[in-house]
This record gives structure tokens, sequence and C-alpha cells, in this order.
């Protein structure tokens, strides 16, 4: 990915200069090399400071609804997840395409910090790709390690290494590996476990949660103008954070991205608590799967799962 | 008073007077339950009081009656939000909680031997009547006294009784009141306060002026008062910004490093002038 | 509070759920009597509401099912908006349904104030109106149907009769005598057949069906399917021609099969219109490519193989539904044989066979050979009555029909014999009784009661095994003939058609009225009307009588040019929505539609894409709210708010 | 002699302190170490760099019960209620016990005081855990915080060979010594050199970042452009303010049971956009500029202006957990690299 | 947080389940009323909150039922197919198909929440679903899912 920096220069570069684009949302260098940042650039000088690797995890997509008042035409580097979530958008009617000027990013996987800083805490210098592994390469030395065990979940059954749509790619289209089946190991492990147990689990992340709303800031499919969290009447949700309070919001969360969720793991991955968010999201988009036939690789649909039904759906409830 | 200033104090509403044509401004006569805090409450005019709904939640509401007449608090409020809304539901007898003073009061030690100058716009002439009262209550200690005073429409006139029977009777006092549009039965002047203002154009010499309002029509009566002469200091307005404690610490009411509910909401003009434009 | 006599007080210490009612927030008053609904019991609640300035009202009653509508009425009286008013049902939730007063006086208590805490978030509502398209569908062509339809025109009003076979007339043409007159069906429909034919408000669609149903009460937006008939009825003059000459036979259906007609053919003699109609499936021309004799022959020109089936899209402002009724499949009673046994008939099949125009010109000849029957069965209570094999309800008809039958028998043949097997004779109509005295009396028909156990063939005979209840023996009467009362039961595409056009049928699939007392011919649905025995088993009389109750309501209808709608519909905050469309799909009227609005952010005016309801299309139902996951959708009368607190007051 | 809690005996340590004391304490939940209360000894953890939350949570807890109510026969029934218990937190690292006297200031200052978190603050001992390997997100020496101060603790613990060197610092250390004094063994160790050796540490981030003269140039950088250059990639969640062992602003919010109920004061964040928005719908902080600018203004400048002293000790919660980098370091290098002019920028 | 619930030691010897019922109005309610008219009796456990259609049920009321301390929630509607505005219940279907696996998978016991198709003309029905459910969350015991109380 870091090879492409230099073709993504010139080309928001150009962008900017032929007012293409009123400004372009990239990635700049963090804190470090695991941690690159979202960037704002409004003029070609800036481009300079642009910076791209295998850890730029942010889909920058979402960062369109803040500009949704103005006319101004929006650049955004958008790999193929952060395509759907930018698809999510589209098909909720919160972003116009033509105020969208999509600039495609092929990418075979981010690799996720967290796993990656329990092997280098600190000192990556950088990540190194060699077919099924890969060489973390640190200050103190090198740690090669299998590729898949420290990637992003969602990359792992990533249906589009390249995004679905675009005004510009950059480089050339990669090579969609096997696609593989959606994981839903971890659901079915928890749905395996006594009520009791589940209860405890559910119970233990909830109460650690700080309801920060991170994952729903942060989420393509939360994209309400208002959120039904932040009004306050009807009141659905207190500010007080007992138990179940907790629970009214990561049921409701899980409830309103149903069908809608693109699968793309941020909410989990912005958690600072480390709330398994996903196993929420993807307990629904198995059930839908497995109950309407909406595979999650098809999210967003035309028209959303819980949008519509058929007359032969299940009915257990005589 | 509790120790704890966060704990309201129960009080009755006596008596709620509708001002407005609509009813979207009451004014609430409140008696604390505790006789001793009846008594021994004590405010200054421009200070602000927590009113409680039990089960809603509170809101900051200037206080309107003044201090120079005991026995009870006066509290007018607009409808505009889920308090106020609640607020508007109850009924006289009805109980409600009330903790305070808060903020800083109008400077009236320095307002003394002045031609004072009050300018006014619909509700924002609550905090206002709280002052005028207390310089009518005095009224040997101050100068002559012009308020001036507009709102939307007549029948969203608030004080109407005080504005044109009781205000007018003092010694040298003139009420001028106009509206943004009248009426089939409005014989009085028509239009927007800033000029209305410099019509009259009350002098500045030896005068200070007390202005309250929606935003709006401070930004424009403070240039006019500015073209009418007025220095930074001698005009004198009040802030109003989101507030939940009262008391410095949830810090939501800071202009910079300044606390709208303790170091305001009175500000002279020219102390606005530091304060960075976050208001 | 309702005492509702002692039907809520003698199980709800209404003492005690005062006690508890007064100390709610915002109560003021509470007061109780006998009868809530009575005129003293309203002019206390306008009383009430004048005395302490009340600005919301709660009547803890019956259902609100039952007396919403009541009460809205006496708050309006005292001139507060009709919405500001709750029902508690503490009489059908409660008090009928819990014995003991320590269960049932919490239990009111709870629902108070609920009901209570939804009251005080409810806000006025004013309806508005919708313009009301005059013209009116009448769905069946049967005695009901053209009874609606010629009230409905005479009153002034656009009809248009839609009958899915060829002709009108329906089971009433069937019938051979009518009861209790016995005067001849036929002739006294035949008349009205015509006068609905020539009425020139009435459009007579026949061999055609109703494909979709959109739109609401004044505005149906309706699809008929006009079926190929090949037969152009502009052109056609009903000369016979072609029915006489063609070659290709098919059983009569309008004889219950016991005749035969043509492929090209009308159902019987005075068909309306006199126009036939070509059955594809039996015609040579369709199934062998070759013949077209009708074609050649047709003096007019009017058979038209390559007509298609044509969709005829068309606006009402009501509709009214008399689809009929089937007869019951008998073929489930193996004691009767299973169907198998030819000379085990209906009592439709008896009416074909004593008709002057049925199969047998009249003559009563059985099926099997053709054999004039000398001893005749006739067993009541087929597939009615009978919860383990038909349907638990009574038919209503079969009594008097039998009896009719019975009674055509003897009269026709004196030297038959008629044996009715019966478990009751019930006769509550005008001359019904009369009429049944007649039968025994002056007919001689012999009346068993019991119930039938067996029939099995014995020669050329029946024997029928049964039992005589009053004489305690067993019976066993051998039969030349045995004619069932089937049940009348729902159409088999009732359900389908009750869903097309939405409104609600009942377990056995027969269209459910609004109320079972005092909406019976209105559907649940604003606009729909029911008559005939599409509702349930009905006789000619109370069919008839039904089919111009159901005109009048739609002549009320129409009397209005506009109607006001209901004000409890979907609305938008359009602060709120994003515009993000997810409740457009859950619309089962399509009523919310896009809009753009403008709004000023900061300095500058931007627009915005919001959600929009069309108050004349949304029924209210609320879909839509639960598809708002930011909440900007609310249902007027049962908002989020409302709901929410009234959840919450319960579960105190 | 110094007192030492040999390694072995933290988990007696900590039983007998439950005798007398309810226990917070870290421990490890599903990959994150967080402070909770625990009644399990063999959970607690000392391996950690900090706890994700902060012990702040359990001074001004996100929730807390002010007063219940109670409305009956027309008369209405204030009962204030305030936290009642004797509690230890076991295990602050140095950055967040330099928190503590932060709020205190806060809650503590002018004409009122806050009684929830002072009578939280009265019945609690804090018992600080000093840091051995300071982190990459480590900047407590900007703050003049080593890992190795103890102010705020009641009494400190210094990692030490084997065992713990214990400190006492306060009477409620004092006590909590006393009544873990059969363990606590003296041994000859000095405790100014084992205190000199954690204050000598490195903390390399903090030693290269410098906070002087940060609050003077912030003077004159209300309207500077680097608010606007900072505040686009904020995902507006409350992340930083939450886990900050420094913010400390709130709401009230009043939970209603029929005619009972209690007011809650809970926490909240300047970073959400209802933060300020009034009911009207004005809102001063309309946007996430002047959103993040009051953050920082306030931990940088205001904040001192009004006690002298910066609201930030340097934990690294913010680097460690922002998701957008939207963090200290980073707004400090960025005012220190900027002008001082004041660039007057209209949007 | 530790506080107290005011009064508590609720034991579940006097204690009753306390069941919310979502009834739309065509359908199940007049199930119900049908039930009262026909004097079938049933446990007085269920309170009946009317709403136009099953249809109009946010899972959201739902779950504030129980975390206001409801120990069960039925949700009634028309059965499918039959529904007064044609479509709502099947909207409904979907939902809570999905809402009783995610609740039974954060493990909240499903007996606690049901969904049941009884049409007007099923007050017997209507009275052996009440029956049904009450009894599951009687053997349940109390779902003690309203936490803020403690903190009250």
């Amino acid at each position: 990915m870091k090879e492409k920096l230099s073709e993504l220069k010139e080309t928001v570069a150009r962008l900017l200069k032929d007012r293409t684009v009123d400004f372009f949302i990239a990635y700049q260098a963090g804190h470090s090399q695991v941690e690159p940042i979202p960037f704002f650039l409004t003029t070609a000088e800036h481009v300079e400071n642009l910076f791209l690797n295998n850890f730029c995890a942010h889909n920058l997509s979402k960062y369109l609804l803040d500009y949704l008042a103005g006319d101004e035409v929006v650049g955004v580097l958008a790999k193929g997840c952060d395509l759907r979530a930018l698809k999510r958008l589209l098909t909720d009617h919160r972003v116009e395409r033509g105020r969208v000027f999509v600039v495609g990013l092929p990418c075979i996987g981010i690799y996720d910090r967290k796993k990656v800083q329990e092997v280098y805490p600190a000192g990556l210098v950088e990540v190194v790709e060699e077919g099924e592994e890969v060489i973390l390469r640190g200050e103190t030395g090198d740690k090669r390690v299998p590729r898949k065990e420290y990637l992003l979940p969602r990359c792992l059954t990533c249906p589009d290494h390249n995004p679905e749509f675009y005004d510009l790619l950059l480089g050339e289209k990669v090579a969609n590996g096997p696609l593989a089946e959606e994981d839903y190991s971890d659901v079915r492990a928890l749905e395996e476990w006594a009520p009791g147990e589940r209860r405890r689990y559910w119970t233990r992340q909830f109460e650690r949660c700080l309801r920060c709303y991170a994952c729903r800031n942060v989420c393509p499919a939360c994209n309400c103008r208002v959120c039904c969290f932040d009004v306050a009447e009807p009141r659905w949700l207190g500010k007080g954070t007992s138990l179940d309070e907790q629970e009214m919001f990561h049921f409701t969360r899980a409830m309103h991205v149903a069908g809608r969720c693109t699968g793309c793991g941020e909410c989990e991955r912005v958690c600072p608590v480390n709330i398994p968010l996903m196993k929420l999201n993807k307990k629904l988009a198995k059930d839908i799967g497995a109950l309407f036939h909406v595979p999650q690789a098809e999210i967003p649909t035309e028209v959303e799962p819980l949008g519509q039904f058929r007359l032969g759906d299940p009915d257990e409830f005589n | 008073m509790s120790k704890n200033p966060m704990v309201p104090n129960p009080a009755t509403i006596t008596k709620i007077t509708s001002e407005t044509g609509s009813g979207d401004v009451k004014t609430f006569r409140v008696v604390f339950d505790d006789p001793s805090l009846a008594e021994g409450f004590t405010y200054r005019s421009g200070q602000c009081a927590m009113l409680s709904v039990f089960g809603v939640g509170e809101c900051m509401i200037s206080i309107t009656s003044t201090p120079t007449r005991p026995g009870f608090l006066e509290f007018s409020v607009k409808k505009v939000g889920r308090v106020t809304d609640a607020l508007h539901e109850a009924r006289e007898g009805d109980k409600i909680g009330l903790r305070g003073p808060y903020g800083n009061c109008f400077p009236l030690e320095k307002m003394k031997g002045k031609n004072l100058v009050f300018v006014g716009g619909g509700i924002g002439l609550a905090p206002l009547r709280s002052l005028i009262n207390n310089v009518l209550d005095n009224r040997k200690e101050y100068g002559r006294v012009d308020i001036i005073y507009g709102a939307r429409s007549p029948q969203d006139l608030v004080f109407k009784e005080e504005l044109f029977q009781n205000w007018p009777k003092y010694q040298d006092t003139h009420v001028y009141v106009t509206v943004d549009a009248g009426d089939e039965e409005w014989k009085g002047p028509v239009g927007f306060v800033p000029p209305y203002l410099e019509e009259i154009n009350p002098s500045p010499e030896g005068a200070v002026a007390v202005t309250c309002g929606p935003p709006v029509m401070i930004k424009f009566v403070l240039q006019s008062l500015a073209k009418m002469g007025y220095t930074d200091d001698q005009i004198i307005t009040t802030l109003e910004m989101k507030m939940q404690c009262g008391i410095g610490k949830c810090g939501r009411c800071n202009i910079g490093d300044k606390y709208v509910c303790v170091d305001g909401p009175v500000f002279s003009v020219d102390q606005l002038q530091a304060l960075p434009d976050e208001f | 509070m309702c005492w509702c006599g002692s039907n809520i007080a003698s199980t709800v210490d209404l003492d005690r759920v005062q006690k508890a009612v007064e100390k709610l927030t915002n109560v003021v008053h509470v007061e109780q009597n006998k009868y809530t609904c009575s005129e003293p019991g309203q002019a206390q609640i306008v009383a009430g509401i004048r005395e302490h300035n009340l600005d919301r009202v709660v009547v803890a009653a019956c259902s609100p099912r039952m007396h919403e509508k009541t009460f809205q009425r006496t708050v309006a009286k005292a001139g507060l908006n009709p919405y500001l008013l709750e029902i508690a049902n503490i009489r059908e939730h409660c008090s009928w349904v819990h014995t003991s007063v320590e269960e049932a006086t919490p239990k009111a208590i709870d629902l108070l104030r609920a009901a209570v805490a939804k009251v005080i978030r409810n806000t006025p509502l004013t309806t508005s109106t919708i313009p009301v398209e005059k013209r009116a569908l009448v769905i069946g062509g049967g005695i009901a149907g053209i009874q609606a339809a010629l009230d409905i025109a005479d009153a002034g009003h656009q009809v248009v009769l839609v009958e899915k076979e060829p002709t009108i007339g329906g089971r009433m043409a069937q019938l051979d005598k009518t009861f209790p007159t016995l005067d001849c069906s036929a002739c006294i429909l035949t008349p009205k057949m015509v006068d609905a034919a020539q009425h020139p408000k009435i459009r007579l669609l026949t061999y055609a069906e109703i494909e979709e149903v959109g739109g609401y009460i004044g505005n149906f937006e309706v699809t008929i399917r006009k079926k190929a008939r090949s037969v152009n009825e502009d052109v056609c003059t009903g000369c016979g021609i072609c029915w006489s000459k063609c070659p290709s036979k098919a059983p009569n259906e309008f004889d219950c099969g016991l005749g035969e007609r043509k492929a090209i053919y009308i159902p019987f003699p005075q068909a309306v219109p006199n126009k036939p109609v070509i059955d594809r499936e039996n015609c040579r021309y369709f199934t062998k490519g070759k013949c077209g004799v009708c074609k050649k022959v047709c003096p007019a020109g009017a058979v038209d193989f390559e007509q298609e089936d044509e969709l005829l899209r068309e606006r009402f402002g009501a509709i009214v539904v008399a689809t009929g009724y089937e007869l019951f499949d008998h073929s489930v009673y193996g004691e009767y044989g299973y169907g198998k046994y030819p000379d085990v008939i209906t009592g439709l099949e008896f009416e074909r066979l004593i008709n002057a125009s049925g199969p047998t010109g009249g003559k009563l000849k059985r099926p099997s050979d053709g054999k004039i029957p000398k001893t005749v069965v006739f067993v009541k209570c087929v597939g009615s009555r009978d919860e383990a094999k038909g349907f638990p309800y009574c038919s209503r008809t079969c009594c008097m029909y039998t009896a009719k039958q019975a009674i055509l028998l003897r009269e026709k043949m004196p030297e038959a014999e008629a044996y009715v097997f019966y478990m009751d004779v019930r006769t509550p109509g005008k001359g019904y009784e009369e009429f049944y005295t007649r039968a025994t009396e002056e007919f001689g028909v012999n009346y068993l009661r019991g119930r039938v156990a067996r029939i099995y063939p014995k020669g050329d005979q029946l024997v029928v095994r049964g039992e005589d209840t009053l004489v305690g023996a067993q019976v066993e009467i051998e039969a030349d003939l045995v004619v069932l009362a089937t049940a009348m039961v729902a159409r088999r595409d009732a359900a389908e058609l009750a869903q097309r056009i939405g409104f609600s049928y009942d377990q056995y699939h027969f269209f459910t009225e609004a109320h079972p007392k005092l909406r019976p011919v209105e559907t649940n649905t604003a606009g729909v009307f029911l008559a005939g025995a599409c509702q349930g088993p009905k006789d000619i009389p109370d069919t008839v009588a039904q089919a111009s109750a159901a005109a009048v309501k739609v002549a009320m209808l129409f009397s209005r040019d506009e109607l006001e709608t209901n004000p409890m519909v979907a609305t938008v905050d359009e602060g709120t929505c994003s515009g993000c469309e997810w409740c457009k799909p859950t619309c089962p009227y399509g009523a919310i539609d896009i809009k753009t609005i403008e709004e000023r952010v900061g300095k500058r005016t931007v627009s915005r894409r919001v959600a929009t309801v069309n108050t004349g299309l949304c029924q209210g139902c609320g879909a839509c709210t639960v598809a708002c996951r930011s909440g900007a959708m609310n249902l007027k009368g049962f908002t989020n708010e409302q709901i929410l607190a009234e959840v919450e007051a319960i579960c105190l | 002699m110094t007192k030492v809690l040999p390694q072995g005996k933290l988990k007696d340590f900590l039983k007998d302190t439950m005798d007398k004391y309810s226990l917070v304490a870290p421990v490890r939940e599903d990959g994150v170490v967080v402070l909770k209360p625990t009644a399990d000894p063999e959970a607690v953890v000392t391996d950690y760099l900090n706890t994700v939350t902060s012990p702040k949570d359990f001074f001004f807890p996100q929730t807390e019960r002010m007063f219940r109510f109670q409305k009956t026969e027309g008369k209405i029934r204030v009962e204030e209620t305030t936290w009642q218990g004797k509690r230890v937190i076991f295990g602050v690292r140095p950055c967040d016990l330099g928190s503590l006297e932060l709020i205190d200031r806060v809650f503590q200052e002018g004409e009122y005081e806050e009684t929830y978190y002072l009578a939280r603050r009265e019945n609690t001992t804090v018992v600080g855990l000093a840091c051995s390997s300071p982190g990459p997100t480590c900047f407590c020496t900007t703050f003049g915080i080593t890992p190795g101060s103890p102010e705020g603790a009641d009494l400190m613990l210094y990692p030490d060979g084997e065992g713990f060197v214990v400190e006492v610092l306060t009477e409620k250390g004092e006590a909590l010594a006393q009544q873990t004094e059969t363990l606590l063994e003296d041994q000859d160790v000095d405790l100014a050199e084992v205190k000199g050796r954690f204050e000598g540490l490195k903390v390399p981030l903090g030693d290269h970042l410098s906070v002087d003269g940060v609050a003077a140039k912030l003077d004159g950088m209300f309207e500077h452009p680097v608010w606007a250059e900072l505040s686009p990639r904020c995902l507006g969640c409350g992340i930083c303010t939450y886990l900050c062992p420094t913010c400390h602003c709130f709401g009230m919010t009043d939970e209603v049971r029929g005619d009972q109920g209690v007011r809650l004061r809970c926490w909240d964040s300047c970073q959400f956009s209802d933060f300020t928005r009034m009911a009207g719908g004005h809102n001063p902080r309309p946007t996430k500029k002047e959103r993040v600018r009051q953050r920082f203004m306030h931990k940088l400048n205001y904040y001192v202006h009004r006690f002298g002293r910066y609201l930030c000790t340097g934990c690294g919660r913010c680097l460690e957990k922002c998701p957008v980098g939207l963090t200290m370091v980073h707004v400090i290098e960025k005012v220190n690299d900027s002008g001082t002019r004041e660039v007057a920028v209209n949007e | 947080m530790s506080v107290e619930r005011a009064g508590t030691g609720v034991s579940t010897a006097g204690w009753e389940p306390k069941i919310i019922g979502f009834c739309c109005n065509w359908c199940s309610y007049a199930g119900a009323d049908l039930a009262g008219t026909s004097r079938i009796p049933y446990p007085c456990n269920i309170r009946i909150i009317r709403v136009p259609c099953s249809g109009r049920v946010n899972p959201q009321f739902v779950l504030r039922a129980f975390q206001r301390g409801a120990d069960g929630v039925l949700v009634a509607g028309c059965h499918p197919g039959d529904c007064h505005y044609s479509t709502g219940n099947y909207f409904t279907r979907r939902r809570f198909l999905l809402v009783k696996r995610l609740l039974e998978y954060l493990g909240i016991e499903p007996r606690r929440f049901q969904v049941r198709w009884i049409s007007g003309s099923e007050g017997q029905k209507f009275a052996d679903v009440v029956a049904e459910i009450t009894e599951q969350v009687k053997a349940l015991g109390p779902a003690k899912m309203d936490k803020m109380r403690d903190v009250m």
C-alpha cells in the first residue's frame, strides 16, 4: 500500500489544483506507524503530509456527513470496505454521489493495531508482506508471523479487495482472494453457551461500556441526522448508566443497524473497552441470512431486510 | 438551605400569571415551603435561581421579582423546552424545587445617582423588571429613568400592567413601548427597538444603559448605544448559556475562563469585549 | 369510572381504585357513575369538564372498541378536543375475565394509571377532508350484488357490478322455488337481473375478477381483469346459433354438473348478459386448433378467438363485497359414502333436478339410472353444527330449504315418501314455522330426530340407517335418493379477496363485519361494505336486506362531497428526519413521499430531503414509525411518547 | 527502616484490606485492564501500564445519585443522599494520583463545594503504584509528574525486587498500613533511594515534550487556524473525556418511577454536540471546531488561569484510545509549532 | 453503583409476574375483548397496551418494558394475511424473529418475550396464551432487569 503513496500524492495534488475536488480526505501519519489518522487536505501543498500504509483502517467516507450543508465536492480515499460504507450512505440517501469523488484504493488487508502492538508495543517501523507471512520490522528486530492472524477481522472475510466503484483507481485492481465464507463461529460458540453464562458474559461487557458513543459515531450505518439516543423526548435512553440502560443502548444500536451493517467492524475497533460489538452485529447478520436469505455480502441492499417481507417468511408465532 | 448546593428546596407555586396572548410566557410566584428559607433567602436583582420540576429536570431562570418586595420570588418563564413545558403545565399549589440564588447582580452601587436607560426586548424584560422595581422602590437614589421595551406583537408584550400603569406613575420615569408588528388595537409605535431607542435618544451624560433581550436585538442595541455616545463601561447586559449545576462545576456555561453561572450573567460591555466570541 | 351496573363494580373495587387514581400527578377529579355511557353518565362528564376546567379525560369503562366514539362526542360537547380522551378498558380486559376483587382491582388501577400517563401526552387532533369519488364497485352478481347495485344506482350513483361468471344471477338463479312462499326463484330474480343490466347507472362486467385494490375510502383504485370471453359483447346479439352448432360438450356448472352444455355457451337461458362465452378448456378450436364452427356461423361476426384478458383501472369511492358462498363438500363424510354414491346428492343438485329448466326438464330422476325415486331421505346439518368434520356454525337456511324440498317432492309426486333426519328444526323467520308445519301436517313429510349413522347401497337402493331419538330406536330406510343439506361455506378464494382489498375474515373465512350487532354491513376497512352470504350463511330475505343496507351505507357516503380523514396519522418531525426513506417501503398505502425543504444553517440556506405523509392515504398503522430509527416518524394518537409512558406507568 | 510488602503477600494485603474496606483494583477483563470493585484478590493484577479507565470513576462516578424525591399528598419530600462507604483504590499510577488533586480544586473551589465528590474523596484511601517501565504513550514528566510521584496517594507502593516498598503519606494511609500491619515487613531499605530511582526513570515522550509557555501562547490562539485544522477528524465521541482522569464535566438527569424519583449526576462530554445546545436551539459551540477548541483550551489555558496548573497529567489514555489521534501530545506539538500571532479566520 | 434498593428483600413467595401485552386494535385487542364478552377467565398478570397494529410495536418498547420491571412481554397481532393494514404484521414477524433471537443471545429467557397471532375471533386463544405465558414466566421467576431501581 505504501508504494501507492506517490501516486496518491500526485493524484490528490492534481484533483485539488484543477478543482475537481474542493478538499480531499485521506491519511496522515499519526503518533506511530500503527496509527495513521484521517487527514483533510484543502490545498495541493498539503500532499507532502499524506501517508499510506497497511494500518490505514479508518473508513473516511463517514466524514462526508459533516459536509452535507455545503456544495463542495469532497474527494475521499476508499478501500473496498470503505466503499461499501459509502454505498451505505448513498443507499440511505444521506450523501449525493455527485458530491463525492472517490479515489479507489485496492487493498489486500489492513493490520490490526492491537494485535501488532501485543508483539511490538512500540517501535514498529514497518510491516513487510511475504505471501502468507508478514515481517514485523521494528527497532528491536524482525518478527515473522502468519499474516492472517494479524489482520483486522473484517479483512479475513473481505468480499471486496477492490472498491465496487470509484472515479479513479490508485494502481491496478488486485485479485480478490478466494471469498471466505462469512465466519459466524464466534456467534455460534456463544449461542451454544448456557443462557445464564451468556447473560453473565454480556452483563460484563455492558457494565464496562462507557457510553462514549464512539461505536455509533464511527459507524457508517449510524448516519441519522439526529440519533434517538440524543433526543430528550421521548427518552429512548436515559443519561444514567445502569445495566439496563447500557443494555437498551446496545440492543437498540444493534437493531438499528440490523440488516444495514456493512460488517466493517469499525465499532469494535474503536471501542476503548473492548466490547465485542461485532458479536451482536454478526448475530443479527447471521439470523438475517438464515431467516430472510439476505447474506451479509449483499448489504447494503436496495430495500433493507427489515423494510420488506415475504409471505413465506418463517413463522413461529402461532 | 441545604448545605449541599445541588439539592433543591421544596417550594410552592402560589400564583400563575399568563403574560402573553399565546400564553407562552407565564410568571410564577413561588414561596419556599420551609418558613426559615422563605424569610432567609436573600438575593439581588440580576441573580438567577434553579427551578426544578421533579422528574423532569431543572432550568436556570432569572429572578424577576425584586428583593425590595420580600415574601415571595417571581420567575417569568417562556415555554422553550422540556422543563419549561412542564412548568407551564403546573397549576397553582403545585410543588417545585428551588435553589440559588446564583450568579452576580446588576451593579446597583455603580448606578446610584445616574440616569438609567433600560432597553428590553421580549422575555428579556424579566431580569430588568427586578432591577426596575428595585430602582423605583428607591426612586430618590437615581436620576431620570427611561424604559424602552419592544416585542414582536402586542400579544407578546409582558408585564403589561407595570409597563402601562405602574411604572409611568413614578416620578421622572418614562416608558416607551414598541412592537415589531401591530394589530388593529395597537395604537402605539411600531418598529424595532434599536431605531426606536435612537429616536428617543436618551443622553449618555451621567447615564448607565442596561439592556436585555434576544441576542440579535442586543447586538443592534449595542451598536445604537455606541452611536449615541455610550461608552462600553456605561452599558450593562446579561448573557444566557445552557446551565446545569449553577455553581461553576459542570463545565457548560464557560466563555473562556469565565463561567456565566458564577461570573455572570451580568456583564458590562467592556467585560464582554475581553471574552472570546463564543456565546 | 363506570360501574357498568354490576358488570364492573362487582369485581373491581372502584372506591379503592379511586383512592389510588386521585393521588396521580395531573389527576384533579375522579368520579364514579353507574352507567357512564348513559345520558346522565355523559352529562356528568360534561359537567365535570366544565366545573374543574379539565383539559384531559380518562373514562374507565368498557372496551374503547365499544364506546370510544361515544365518549369522544361527549367530551367534544364540553368543548374539549375529542382526542384528549383515553379509555381504560376495565370491563372486557378486567372485570369480566378476573373473578376476584383482589385480582381485578390492582389491575384496574394499573390500567387507569397507564391511561392517565397516556392522556397527558395526548394532543388535540383535527380531521382534514378528502374528496369522494361517487362511484361504487359491487363485487359479486348474485342477488346480494344485484340488489345493492340497483339500490345504489337508484340513489343516483354510478355502479360497476363485477361478476366472475359469464352471467349475473348467482346461486338464486339455480334455485327452483323459494321458501316460505314457494314462488319461483327465476320469476322473482330475472326481472331484477334485467333491471340491473338495463339501468343507466349500472355497468355490468361479467366474466371479470378483481385483480388489485389500492387507495382508501372515497378513493379506491381498482384493477379489474376482464377475462377473455372470446365473444365480442358489443356485437353479439345473443341469437344462440353458435351454441346450437358447437360440437363440443362439457358438464354444465350451472346444473351442478348434472347436465351438459356446449363449449360456447350461456349458463342458462335467462342469462344476463345474454352473450355466450367460450370455455377455452373444452373448445376444440383452443384444444386442437381446429374447428371454428361458431365463428363461421355467427351472423354478427362476434366470435373472436384472439381476444385477450383486459385490465381495467377504475376509481371508486366505495366497495360492496357480495361474493356469496359455496356448498360444503360432503365427500369428507364416510358415513354418507364419501360423495361416491351418485344418488346421494346435495340440496342444490336437488333444486336443479326438479327445476323445469334443469337437466331433467323438471322431472325428478335420480342421477344413477334416471329412475323416478319413490323414497327420498333428506339429511340435515351436513357440514354444519359438526366441529369434527365440518364447521361448528349453523348454516341457517338448511332447515327451511329441506322443508321446501320435501314439500316440492310431495307436491310433485304425492306417491313419493319424504323422510327428514334432523337435529333441530330452526325456523326463526317470518312465516317459517308455519311453512314447516305445512310440511309435516299438510304434506306428510316424515321428520325423524336423529343423526344418520350410515348410508350404504343395497341393490339399486340406499339404506339410510339412523336413530330416531324421539322413539329411541334404530331406523333403517331404504331410499332411492338421499338429499344432503350441505352447509353454506365461504368461497375458497374468499380469504385471498379479503387480503387483496384489505379487510378481515373470520376463522371460517367468512368476511368479518365491523361490529356483529351495530355495524353488520361495514367491514373494518372504511368504505368497504358487505352484503349476503359472504359474511355468513343467510337466506334470501336476509341477503336482500343486508344488500339494501350496504347500499344505504354507500349512498350515505356518497351524500357527502368530502370525507373527514382519520386524524391519527403518521407525522414527520422534519428537524429530525434524515430523509433516508426507509419508512417508505413499510407503508401499505404509499402514503410517504420525499420532499425537499430549505433551512438556515449558520448563515446559508441549504436544502435537505425529508419524508412527508399524505394524510389522505395514511391509515395510521404506524409501521413507518418503527422503521424510523431516529423517531422522526411518529403516529398521532399512538406516539412513541405515549406508548413509552404507558409502558412505564404499567410497570410501576 | 522501611516497610516492605513482599510480592507473595500482596493477595493477603488485599484480603486484609477487604476486612475493613471495599476494594477497587485493576482487573483484567476481556483484554483490557479496568479498575473495578472486586472481592477476589486473585483477580487483581499489577502488570499493566495503566488501567484503561481512570480512578476518577470512583470519586466522580459516571452516574451518581444526588437525592431522592417523593411526591405524596400534594407535598414533595427531598432526601439528599451521599455515598456511604469506606473504600480502598489499589494500584493507582502517579499520573492518575496527580489527576485527583486537579479535580479536587474544581470541586472544592469557590463559594460552593461539590459534596458528592468530597464525600467519596474523604472516605477513600488511595494506594498508589509507582511505574517501573513507562510506556510509549506516557508523558507525565511534561507536567512535572514522575513515574515515582506519590502526590495524591495515601499510601504508595514502589515495586522493588521481590516486593513493594511502602510509603505512608497520610493518616488514611497510616490506617490502612495498620490494618495490614502483619503483612508489612520492616526492611533495611532506603526509601529516598528507591523513590529517586523511580523519579529518574526515562519517560521518552514526556521528556521531549515541553508545555512551557503553552498557556500563555494559547491566550492569543482562540481564533487560530489550528483548530479548524485539527477538528475535522474528531468523531465527536466521548472516549477522550470519559477516559481522561482530569475531565469532570457533568449533567443532571431525573429518573422517575411513579411519584418517586431520583436526580442523577452523570458524566457529560464537551465533545458531544448537545452539550451546550440550549432549549431554544442556540448552540454557542455548534461545530466540532468549537468543541475541540474548548477541550484543549480548557486543559491548557482556562484551567491554568483559574488554578495555575495544566489540567493534564500525561497519562496517555487519549494517545492510546482516541481513534483519530486527536491527542494532547498532538495539540501541544501543534501549539508549540504554530506562530504566536493571532490570526483571525473566517469560515 | 452500590446503593441498596429501598424496601428490597422481595421474596418470590408473594411475587406475581407483571406481563405487558401489546395488542393490535383490530385483531388481538378485539380477541381480548371477546375473551371478556365471553367471560373466559385468565390470569390477571397481563396489562394490555392498545396499538393500532402489531407493526407499531417498536422493539425498543419491549425492552423498555423489561427495563421498567416487566417479567414478560407479549406482542399480539392479526394472523399473517389478516392485517387490517394488509402488511403490518409481516414486518412485525421479521422484526421480532430477530428480536427474539437477539434477546435470547443476550441471555434473556426466550419465553419471557413472545409474539402471537390472535384474531378478533380467538377470545379463547387469547385467554389460553395469557395463561400459558403467565405460567411460563411464573416458573422462570422475576426478570429483574430494572437495574436502575437499584440506584433509586
